[in-house]
């Protein structure tokens, strides 16, 4: 069994040659659009792991992330082009008030058995669309803000090519996924499990189920702000449309089924294989015809749904087992 | 008196936009309340009755307020055939997977309407656009007059159906108690196939009422979702009755805030209310909510 | 002709809680099932009416397959069941709860007729026809329960516990009703913890302890019988 | 000999259903009382009264000084008193050690050692060489005793064990029952016991409570309550 490539160096070494092949990405791609396609690969990998906290490993579906990746991009956009202030300050400060709106929505949903979670979140996206756009001094309005040109640097965040920044969001993604990781097999990662699997029988083996899936509501809600800040000084401009857009959501509840809910690495791989897919359609589909992109995604949610709710993760563990013998 | 009559004028307004927010909140419920499924698709299905009647008018000139039970009917096939090829296969899947089957029927009905309208804001003309009514020294839009009357009319017609044909009783009891239902020889999955027609056809018909006083695009149903989930949450998930009179409080509420707000934000009193459900849900304040078991009562 | 039961095998998932069960129902017949708690009566009857999957054996009711019918159709042979816990529909009047039992009856005028049977059988619940089942008493639900079953005009009546709570008294009642039921024609085939009323009413009876049958015979065979006792108090 | 539970004057309802009606009794420390009654007599509803899954409209339930009521389950679990579901509920799709586990995490700041807890649990009820099995592909009798192991895992001072032997073989309910007993031997814990299966319940019971329509009809020693006249009646029925 030993032998087998299950076994600890085994599994250091794929690590090790994986993060080689991210961080050397920029060298053999080269075309700068490619890079630019890598960085929201990071971006939105991240930012779905971050749902994949709460949705995935708690099984608490939540249609509202966009709302904290909203709120991280308009903190940084508003630090650099209204305030004048670095958009390091303005991670912190998204992640904060991601956090109070994760508390003020899990607070009384997950005393709540049932769909409320789901309706709450949902019913939150257009409530902060409707302040995005209202409240011109801060945001914008409807036109949104535009950071000016600044010199390039890392505390700028604004850089010549896009390959620094890649650095960044590719980062952020192994931080990220580090942190999923540890979750996965930490205290919390059990209790997760346990009231994903059976909500009564964790009640009974002692469980506080509101207490844990606040924490990883919280978690959650941290991390997309941070890749949503990163996002918005990636684009150097934010609108309402942008910000609070139902795509986001939809592309992180997306990415997250296709690579495996259960896995820590489920959502990025669904990020990496989907975003490159998706820039491929909409270049090709043009016009009225754009939307089919789009609406293939939807057609690919049920399909996942129907017949394989594991994802790719699940396809992929159920290979593994048959060749080693183990559960992943 | 010149604030008492704006306050009228107003309470007035919002029970008419009230009665037109129950009858696009009303099939939800019915769904809930029947096969304990939460249509995340709502709001889009009243865009696909938006864009029915826009089509038919546009085609064949026909006023959407005439073609309105015509598209009513297609909802209900359609809400059908949806029912049988995706809904059926999860009944009994967890909650997860049936939020996430309805979010992917929303995207494809939202992107279907995009990729044949085209992404824009669209609007029919009608004769009576500019009329009005007046009551009381109040004034009434016409055609908000006329959604509201429809409202009315459905709500009725719903009520009769639930309470009085055999049919709506048998739909009742399999909502109470599917396993007795089926004892009886009543065939649940006709049933839930039914329920979702008839959610679906409640909300397409709504979304032909409402047209001539507001614009379609494809992805309007989000903006609806707010209103939607805060009635039927307010009113107690799978509650008729909870529906209809939450209808009317949040157009009320939105109606009055008008006064106070400006325009732009009357969804955030809306939002305002629907949390203080949740809390109120959460803390038991509402406790004939939380067990979900408000099911289908007399309407 | 009736019910025919064959080698039986049934449970949930991969627990088997019937071990090749065999019985039979004749027409007319009046048959009670008593044992413990968990001896698998309950799953005897979700078996025949399809409810619950059964895994092997036969079921035939007058030359019908049952074991093939989707559990809505069973219904249609006229066999009616009446659960255990009652299971009326708590929101939905007396009435409608009783209407509700005659959804395969097409026919209006033998609704009517039907519907006057069953509130000449209980005449509590003509009076309490408008009010919701849910706020009836434990014996007027079970009436309900019954009540709704019959609306069938069934040949054959499944019945799981009908004395389950309710006061001796009610139980005697029942049992006087549901005789006068069979007194009609009916087949009954019941299932039962409280053996002494069902063996004093019953033609026939099985004994059944841990998904088996262990003893069967004519009710007055059985009443006397040690075993019974020992089935339940383990004494 | 001084009682450990007091449940005082309990009452639940249920729609019109009057399901327990002022259930008043006492557990002493370190004893097995076994609850018996026909179905629907409330014994399972006064389980959950007690560990508060469905709160009781009424009355209180004594546990060292302190009143079970309105307290919510998980933390009724973490004071001492623990219980088993009617129905086997077991995590399907996780390791048996992992199930047990998860219960551990309640004394256990690491998983770690809450694994190395639970190896401990699992060996007690003979269950360690499934540790890396999941617990969907235990037999019926296996998953039982998981789930005792798991009740068991939380250190409860009581623990309420709802019908675990529904389904077992004579063999398997031996089995359980001598783990059961030594449980209650050698780690104290207090043992309420529903359970259909009589021969079990008069083997390892000290006191047999009788329920019927949800009240209290007979509290005694085993022999006693099954002679008792109305015990006799809810079970067999009267003429």
């Amino acid at each position: 069994m030993r032998s087998l490539p299950t076994s600890r160096p085994w599994r250091i070494a794929f690590y090790l040659v994986a993060l080689a092949a991210l961080f050397l990405a920029p060298v053999y791609l080269q075309s700068s659009y490619s890079v630019r396609i890598l960085v929201l690969v990071c971006l939105f990998g991240a930012a779905s792991t971050g749902w994949n906290l709460i949705g995935g490993y708690a099984n608490q579906i939540s249609l509202g992330h966009t709302v904290f990746f909203g709120i991280g991009a308009y903190a940084t956009v508003i630090f650099q082009g209204t305030l004048g202030l670095s958009p390091w300050l303005a991670i912190p400060t998204g992640i904060v008030l991601a956090v109070i709106v994760a508390l003020l929505i899990g607070w009384p949903t997950f005393q709540l058995s049932g769909h409320y979670f789901a309706l709450a979140t949902l019913a939150l996206l257009p409530v902060f669309h409707i302040i995005a756009t209202y409240w011109e001094d801060l945001t914008g309005g409807s036109v949104g803000i535009s950071v000016p040109i600044l010199p390039s640097g890392l505390d700028t965040l604004q850089f010549d090519t896009p390959t620094p920044f890649f650095y960044i969001a590719a980062v952020l993604l192994v931080l990220v996924m580090i942190l999923a990781r540890w979750v996965r097999q930490s205290v919390l990662g059990l209790q997760l499990d346990a009231i994903r699997l059976n909500p009564q029988a964790s009640t009974l083996a002692g469980v506080n189920q509101f207490r844990a899936k606040m924490k990883a509501l919280v978690m959650s809600a941290a991390v997309v702000a941070v890749a949503g800040s990163l996002y918005g000084a990636f684009l150097q401009f934010m609108d309402p449309d942008t910000a609070f857009s139902w795509n986001t959501t939809l592309n992180l509840v997306l990415f997250a089924m296709v690579g495996g809910v259960r896995f820590w690495w489920g959502p990025a791989l669904g990020a990496l294989i989907l975003i490159p897919f998706g820039e491929f359609a909409s270049a090709q589909l043009t016009g009225n015809l754009a939307a089919l992109g789009q609406l293939a995604y939807g057609v690919l949610l049920i399909l996942l749904v129907l017949f394989q709710p594991r994802g790719i993760g699940g396809l992929f563990s159920i290979v593994w087992q048959k060749a080693t013998g183990r559960k992943l | 008196m010149d604030i008492l009559n704006h306050v009228a004028q107003s309470v007035a307004n919002g029970l008419l936009i009230g009665s037109v927010y129950a009858l696009i909140s009303v099939g939800l419920t019915l769904i809930f309340g029947v096969m304990n499924i939460v249509n995340f698709a709502h709001g889009e299905f009243l865009m696909v009755g938006m864009f029915g009647a826009y089509f038919a008018s546009t085609a064949f000139g026909l006023d959407p307020l005439w073609i309105a039970p015509l598209i009513g009917i297609a909802g209900f096939l359609l809400g059908a055939l949806v029912e049988r090829t995706i809904i059926e296969p999860i009944i009994k899947a967890p909650q997860s997977a049936q939020i996430i089957a309805t979010v992917g029927l929303g995207i494809i009905l939202a992107n279907g309407a995009a990729a044949i309208f085209g992404n824009n804001f669209l609007s029919v003309k009608t004769p009576y656009q500019g009329e009005t009514f007046s009551l009381f020294g109040l004034h009434f839009a016409a055609t908000f007059v006329y959604a509201a009357a429809y409202a009315v009319v459905m709500a009725v017609l719903l009520a009769l159906f639930l309470n009085k044909t055999r049919f709506g009783k048998a739909m009742r009891a399999t909502a109470q108690n599917r396993g007795a239902a089926q004892l009886l020889g009543i065939d649940p999955k006709r049933m839930y196939m039914v329920a979702f027609g008839l959610g679906v056809a409640l909300v397409t018909l709504a979304g032909s009422v409402i047209l001539p006083y507001t614009l379609v695009y494809p992805f309007i149903g989000q903006q609806y979702v707010l209103i939607m989930f805060t009635v039927v949450v307010l009113g107690g998930l799978g509650s008729i009755r909870g529906a209809i009179i939450a209808g009317l409080v949040v157009g009320v509420i939105q109606s009055l805030s008008t006064l106070l707000l400006p325009s732009e934000l009357q969804n955030l009193p809306v939002f305002i209310v629907f949390f203080i459900a949740l809390v109120l849900i959460s803390g038991g304040v509402l406790s004939r909510v939380r067990n979900a078991s408000v099911k289908l009562k007399r309407s | 002709m009736g019910l025919e039961i064959t080698d039986l095998q049934s449970g949930y998932g991969n627990i088997e809680v019937l071990h090749k069960i065999s019985l039979a129902v004749d027409d007319g017949d009046y048959v009670a099932v008593v044992g413990a708690n968990g001896a698998g009566k309950t799953t005897l009857l979700k078996s025949i009416s399809g409810t619950v999957r059964a895994k092997g054996g036969s079921i035939v009711f007058n030359g019908n397959d049952l074991l093939a019918r989707p559990a809505h159709k069973v219904p249609q042979l006229l066999i009616a069941h009446v659960p255990e816990g009652r299971q009326i529909f708590p929101e939905l009047s007396v009435y409608d709860n009783l209407m509700a039992g005659a959804w395969l009856v097409k026919d209006k005028d033998q609704r009517a007729q039907t519907l006057g049977e069953v509130y000449d059988l209980f005449p509590r619940l003509k009076e309490r026809s408008g009010q919701m089942a849910g706020t009836l008493s434990g014996g007027e639900q079970q009436m309900v329960a019954v009540g709704r079953a019959l609306m069938l005009r069934p040949k054959l009546i499944m019945l799981d516990e009908p004395s389950q709570g309710l006061a001796p008294k009610l139980v005697t009642e029942m049992y006087q009703q549901l005789a006068e039921v069979h007194g009609l024609g009916t087949s009954v085939l019941l299932v039962e913890q409280n053996t002494t009323a069902a063996l004093k009413y019953a033609k026939r009876a099985y004994v059944m302890e841990q998904g088996r049958i262990t003893m069967s015979g004519s009710s007055e065979e059985l009443r006397g019988s040690e075993e019974i006792r020992k089935a339940y108090l383990g004494i | 000999m001084s009682a450990i539970l007091r449940v005082q004057d309990l009452s639940q309802r249920f729609g019109g259903l009057h399901a327990l009606k002022d259930v008043s009794f006492d557990i002493i420390d370190g004893e097995i009382l076994g609850i018996i009654g026909p179905n629907g007599a409330g014994k399972s509803t006064l389980f959950n009264a007690i560990v508060g899954v469905v709160p009781p409209i009424s009355g209180h339930v004594w546990f060292k000084d302190e009143d079970l009521v309105g307290v919510p389950p998980h933390e009724v679990m973490a004071k001492g008193v623990a219980k088993t579901s009617q129905s086997v509920q077991v995590f399907d799709e996780m390791s048996v050690l992992d199930n047990v586990a998860v219960a551990a995490l309640l004394k256990n700041d690491s998983i770690k050692s809450a694994r190395e807890a639970a190896r401990g649990e699992l060996e007690f009820w003979g269950l360690q060489s499934f540790a890396d099995v999941i617990a969907q592909d235990l037999t019926l009798a296996q998953r039982s005793t998981l789930e005792l192991a798991r009740a068991m895992m939380l250190h409860p001072a009581v623990l309420l064990v709802d019908e675990v032997m529904a389904g077992l073989n004579e063999v398997e309910v031996d089995q359980m029952l001598d783990r059961m007993m030594q449980a209650n031997r050698e780690r104290g814990v207090t043992l309420i016991v529903i359970e259909h299966n009589m021969r079990a319940l008069m083997r390892i019971s000290h006191r047999i409570l009788a329920l019927d329509y949800g009240a209290v009809i007979a509290l005694g020693e085993p022999a006693e309550v099954s002679k008792n006249q109305r015990v006799v009646d809810a079970y067999l029925g009267v003429e």
